[in-house]
């Protein structure tokens, strides 16, 4: 696939060897660094880009940019990937009484139109795996919600083998919400601080996610033994 | 039908059940834990044929569920197969121990049609083979899975969260004992 | 011997069929699983089940907490109806270290049961009409559940996972008015579904695609040990609330309700006509609930709680059929092993398997919903 | 300069529909909210939706026929608009219509469709070709009795121009086809049913069963595209509708009315039906729908006015 926005066509600034948010030197050696959608057999390689991903540069002069943003703030588009037990909550907040349509958002049930992804609890490595997918193939601005504390530390699964921690080490996490399980004013109160944080201009995960792109694909291939996807999927 | 009845009609049964298991099986090791459940010991080469004669002849056509106890300081596997028996309203399990090394057992999937999920959960979980089940060697919910089966008694979890999860700085997590001991009833002391 | 690959690998390699995977970010899937579909055309002719998705690792976690310890994470089970869990785990524990359970105690466990059996069931309604195209009725239904969630709260203190039947007892009395607010719940949830079952059941559109899907003939029964409504639609009088009566369900009065015919349809009018008697049930609890006396039976120190070395098997009808905890002592201050015995386990892999073979992709969403499989149950 | 008005009437044409149709799409949406027991969406947000899917950042294409697509839908649905007179009388509502615009309409209608499924079919995803697949083979069966039921107008008014058969139906509101020959208005609102993507006829983007068909793989631009394209060929088609049927607008206001009342059949019909398989639709619409089609021809040959 080769990109048509030809803000994409500037070239890819030097990815940092860590990211500020997690300890130094950590799994990014030389080993980990390579990414030609090593998992793949030839075939199946030809069918995705191989080019690394860039930062977008906010809109100038500066008052489309508020525009756009207060745009993106009132019309947040949902993927419906009820990751893990937090999407018992989000039927209610969909529905009748907790009508979140009154605030613009809808559920999308494809990836490549949605804008807000919420990792609804725990993520086991296997469902990690196709979050990171679901992420990538979203288009940007994209933003993420951590739902329920198992997303922030670890929760109630700290000692289990197969869920991970911290989930901003695998994504750019925008928000969280804490409690298990959140209720759905909770999840409502944390939209309205989303939509507070887009139009404020603070929600530049997708970037963060391009900067510290080496970082991001060496902590997920830590976690994920079998790597069998493409490392750029869009 | 009410409970005490009830509770009658399936004890009477598990005696009599448990007279002919003796005769045909001479099997003695039968534990009864309530009047509707009881625990069958039988040898691991004499399990299928067990089964088959429970299912076929006494009536346990249900197969609750098949798992296995990690007595790792014998050295033992003990798996249960929970039959159920809907006439009579009793469980029965049915218990055989193999070895712990090199474990490997029959497969019951020509009995039951939903065998093959369990063994399949046990071979990723424990290690324990069954030959001939259908897709035993496939991936079950681990995916890229690279230690030892996480089920097992010796393999520490904690640990190896340690080394392959980054803990968020600021988290520790306290022992409960020691934070109730201290916390919530101090005049107990160092019960 | 019960075959499953239908389909040679030269078969699958022919070029003939097209080979998609339904889920797991799939709006029609339910909870977190995906299917591996084999389509020639647009009818499936292969399917394997991949689940996994949410494994936590539960009965690890559980060997390495004490008996105490292990009551607030046992909810966290099974999303839509957590209180089985907590239910059947206090039941285990004290059967195997002999505490006896005052008699209020097993009153309101029982009610806490029903109710949210009652509200489990409202959320596969909507599911099943939503997954046939009907989003009116799953809008409907998920509010009306939400008001049974609001009991909850007033119960128990928490809207989904309520940390409530502790091991000996239950942690709280019903609160002052909770009958009468509860009654009138009631009385909105059964006018609801008579509007459902003008809407729903006798929907011309809705019958046209749920008659006939996904038939369970009763040879199947046994040797895939399908349970519970899926089974009862057959005529199958199989209960364990009536088999075994566990809590107080042989001082209450219903009957096992059994169909003639197991597929999406009847399957639809078992669990609604289920419904009904979960109001009537509720309602039968909230008048002989005793309003005094005890909850919570006196438990020794549980900083040091040890249990006698044994092993047990105890089980309740959850909505979805036969749901069992075994348990495993050692005398030690932990438990040796505990297995969770869900009856999704084989209604969503081998059931899910052989009924879908030769239903068009647009049916399957809803056979898999007709089956109530909740992917939890299998992986923990 | 006469070809430059009425360039320019057209565009103010399209200005007008596409308003109209979002605003009657928000409006529908919360109709049908209603009825679900909620407030539903604002007034405007059809608006913010399109303007945040075209400024999405990034964007991803999948060949050229997978750009045509959306811009193929686009053009059938201005095609469509552009030889309708919307309002009967007015000048700058008059739009490009000549002798013969029914016919060029009714391929315009079935334009977009096409174009659409290149250009899903190039996505590669399998959910849109399933899509598609259905998309057309529904078509296909509602064009039966729409072409029977527009067929019958022909007959009865002896012209292919729009304008005409609509000024033929003036007057009083006994003109109206919906009077003069009920049977072709019952066979073209089946029609209706399925060319309006509502319950019991939404198979193209069923949302649990092919996610969401079609335009699966279409984002940022391409589905602002397909949006703005949704409320204008809705919006003509609606007025197609209106000119055949309903004796025509002769004023703003009264064509608002007349397309929020068609408009509202199949959303009230839509909220209490489940959705049909494939099948299910193609026969239903040859079977009853196709007969009442054939039953307004014989009416207007034989014992029609």
């Amino acid at each position: 696939m080769n990109d048509i926005d030809d803000k994409l066509k500037i070239d890819l600034p030097q990815a940092k060897t860590h990211s500020p948010s997690g300890p130094p030197g950590d799994g990014t050696g030389p080993a980990n660094s390579v990414l030609e959608n090593a998992g793949l057999s030839l075939e199946d390689q030809q069918l995705f880009c191989d080019a690394a991903p860039v930062p977008y540069e906010p809109y100038s002069p500066e008052f489309i940019e508020r525009f756009h943003n207060w745009i993106r703030a009132n019309s947040m588009w949902v993927l419906a990937f009820g990751t893990g037990c937090g999407a018992i909550e989000l039927n209610p907040l969909m529905t009748s009484r907790f009508d979140a349509n009154r605030f613009g958002i809808q559920m999308r049930p494809t990836p490549r139109q949605a804008s807000v992804l919420i990792v609804a609890g725990y993520s086991s490595v296997k469902t990690l795996k196709r979050i990171i997918r679901s992420y990538e193939q979203m288009q940007g601005p994209k933003f993420v919600i951590g739902l329920g504390i198992c997303t922030i530390n670890g929760g109630m699964y700290w000692d289990s083998y197969n869920t991970i921690k911290r989930l901003d080490r695998y994504i750019p996490v925008d928000l969280y919400v804490t409690g298990c399980m959140p209720r759905p004013e909770a999840l409502l109160a944390g939209f309205m601080e989303l939509k507070r944080k887009i139009k404020a201009g603070e929600c530049d995960g997708a970037n963060r996610y391009v900067k510290d792109f080496e970082w991001y694909k060496a902590n997920q291939k830590r976690v994920i033994k079998k790597w069998d996807m493409p490392d750029y999927n869009w | 039908m009410g409970h005490a009845g009830l509770q009658l009609v399936s004890k009477e049964f598990m005696q009599q059940l448990c007279e002919r298991l003796t005769q045909r099986f001479d099997c003695d090791q039968i534990l009864h834990q309530k009047d509707d459940l009881s625990f069958l010991r039988v040898d691991k080469d004499k399990l299928e044929s067990t089964l088959v004669y429970l299912k076929t002849h006494e009536g346990f056509v249900h197969l609750s569920f098949v798992t296995v106890i990690d007595y790792i300081e014998d050295d033992i596997f003990r798996l249960s197969y929970m039959l159920h028996n809907y006439e009579s309203k009793t469980d029965l399990a049915v218990q055989t121990e193999i070895s712990r090394t090199a474990s490997t057992m029959h497969s019951i999937h020509h009995l039951w049609a939903q065998a093959w999920t369990y063994q399949r959960e046990l071979k990723e979980m424990y290690g324990i083979d069954f030959p001939g089940s259908p897709r035993v060697n496939d991936e079950f919910v681990l995916e890229g899975w690279d230690g030892p089966p996480p089920m097992l008694r010796d393999f520490d979890t904690a640990a190896f969260c340690e080394e392959r999860f980054v803990e968020r700085e600021g988290r520790e997590s306290q022992d409960v004992k020691q934070t109730m001991r201290d916390n919530l009833y101090p005049e107990r002391g160092e019960v | 011997m019960f075959e499953l690959n239908r389909l040679s690998e030269a078969e699958l390699e022919s070029g003939k069929y097209t080979k998609i995977w339904h889920g797991p970010q799939h709006p029609g899937i339910t909870g977190n699983m995906s299917l591996e579909l084999t389509l020639c055309g647009d009818d499936v002719v292969e399917c394997k089940t991949h689940v996994g998705y949410l494994h936590r690792g539960f009965e690890k976690m559980m060997e390495r907490r004490t008996f105490i310890q292990n009551f607030p994470i046992v909810c966290r089970i099974a999303v839509p109806e957590p209180t089985f869990n907590e239910y059947l785990y206090a039941a285990a524990v004290e059967e195997l270290a002999g505490i006896e359970v005052p008699e209020r105690a097993e009153w309101l466990r029982c009610l806490n049961l029903e109710m949210m059996r009652l509200a489990s069931f409202l959320m596969w309604l909507g599911g099943a009409s939503g997954s046939f195209g009907l989003r009116t009725v799953y809008q409907w239904t998920v509010t009306h559940r939400d008001y049974m969630l609001d009991l909850f709260e007033e119960m128990t203190g928490a809207r989904i996972y309520h940390m409530y039947i502790t091991p000996g007892g239950v942690r709280a009395p019903l609160p002052e008015g909770f009958t009468e607010r509860a009654l009138s719940v009631m009385n909105g949830i059964e006018k609801l579904l008579f509007e459902i079952e003008r809407v729903v059941l006798n929907n011309y559109v809705f019958k046209l695609r749920s008659e006939g899907l996904g038939v369970i003939d009763p040879g199947m029964v046994d040797d895939y040990g399908i349970v519970g409504p899926n089974a009862r639609a057959l005529g199958l009088a199989r209960d364990v609330r009536k088999d075994s009566p566990y809590l107080v369900y042989d001082q209450l009065d219903f009957e096992i309700i059994t169909g003639d015919k197991s597929d999406a349809y009847n399957r639809t009018v078992q669990r609604y006509q289920e419904m009904h008697q979960c109001i009537s049930l509720i309602r039968q609890m909230l008048k002989q609930v005793p309003t005094s006396g005890s909850f919570h039976a006196n438990l020794p120190n549980v900083l040091h709680w040890k249990i006698p070395a044994g092993q047990t098997y105890v089980k309740a009808e959850c909505t979805r059929g036969e749901y069992g905890y075994y348990l495993v002592t050692d005398g030690s201050e932990y438990l040796r092993r505990i297995t969770i015995r869900g009856p999704s386990y084989t209604h969503a892999i081998a059931v899910m398997e052989k009924l879908v073979v030769g239903v068009n992709i647009a049916d399957v969403a809803g056979l898999m919903v007709s089956l109530h499989t909740y992917p939890p149950e299998i992986e923990r | 300069m006469d070809w430059a008005i009425s360039i320019f009437n057209y565009i103010v044409t399209v200005v007008v529909v596409l308003i109209y149709g979002l605003l009657l799409y928000a409006f529908i949406a919360k109709t049908m909210a209603r009825v679900q027991g909620r407030v539903g969406i604002p007034i405007y947000q059809p608006f913010l939706d399109i303007i945040q899917t075209y400024n999405k950042r990034t964007a991803v294409t999948h060949g050229v026929m997978f750009d045509l697509g959306p811009v193929f839908r686009l053009a059938g649905g201005l095609g469509t608009l552009a030889f309708i007179p919307v309002i009967y009388g007015s000048e700058v509502f008059g739009n490009f219509h000549f002798a013969g615009d029914l016919l060029l309409v009714m391929y315009f209608v079935f334009f977009g469709q096409l174009g659409m499924a290149l250009g899903a079919g190039e996505s590669g995803h399998p959910y849109a070709s399933m899509g598609v697949s259905r998309g057309l083979a529904q078509m296909t069966a509602f064009e039966v009795p729409f072409a029977l039921a527009v067929i019958a107008v022909f007959v009865q008014y002896d012209s292919a121009s729009i304008t005409e058969i609509v000024a033929a139906q003036q007057g009083s509101i006994y003109n109206w086809t919906l009077f003069t020959n009920p049977f072709a208005v019952i066979a073209a609102m089946f029609a209706f049913l399925g060319m309006s993507m509502y319950p019991p006829f939404d198979l193209v983007t069923a949302p649990n069963e092919i996610p969401i068909g079609p335009p699966t793989e279409y984002h940022g631009p391409y589905l602002s595209f397909l949006q703005t394209n949704r409320s204008i060929f809705a919006g003509a088609k609606l007025i197609l509708f209106m000119n055949l049927f309903f004796g025509g607008a002769t004023n703003l206001p009264i064509m608002m009315i007349k397309l929020w009342a068609i408009y509202m059949i199949p959303v009230l019909i839509g909220v209490a039906f489940a959705r049909f398989k494939v099948e299910h639709a193609i026969r239903f619409f040859l079977g009853i729908p196709t007969l009442i089609g054939i039953i307004a021809v014989l009416y207007v040959q034989y014992w029609g006015t």
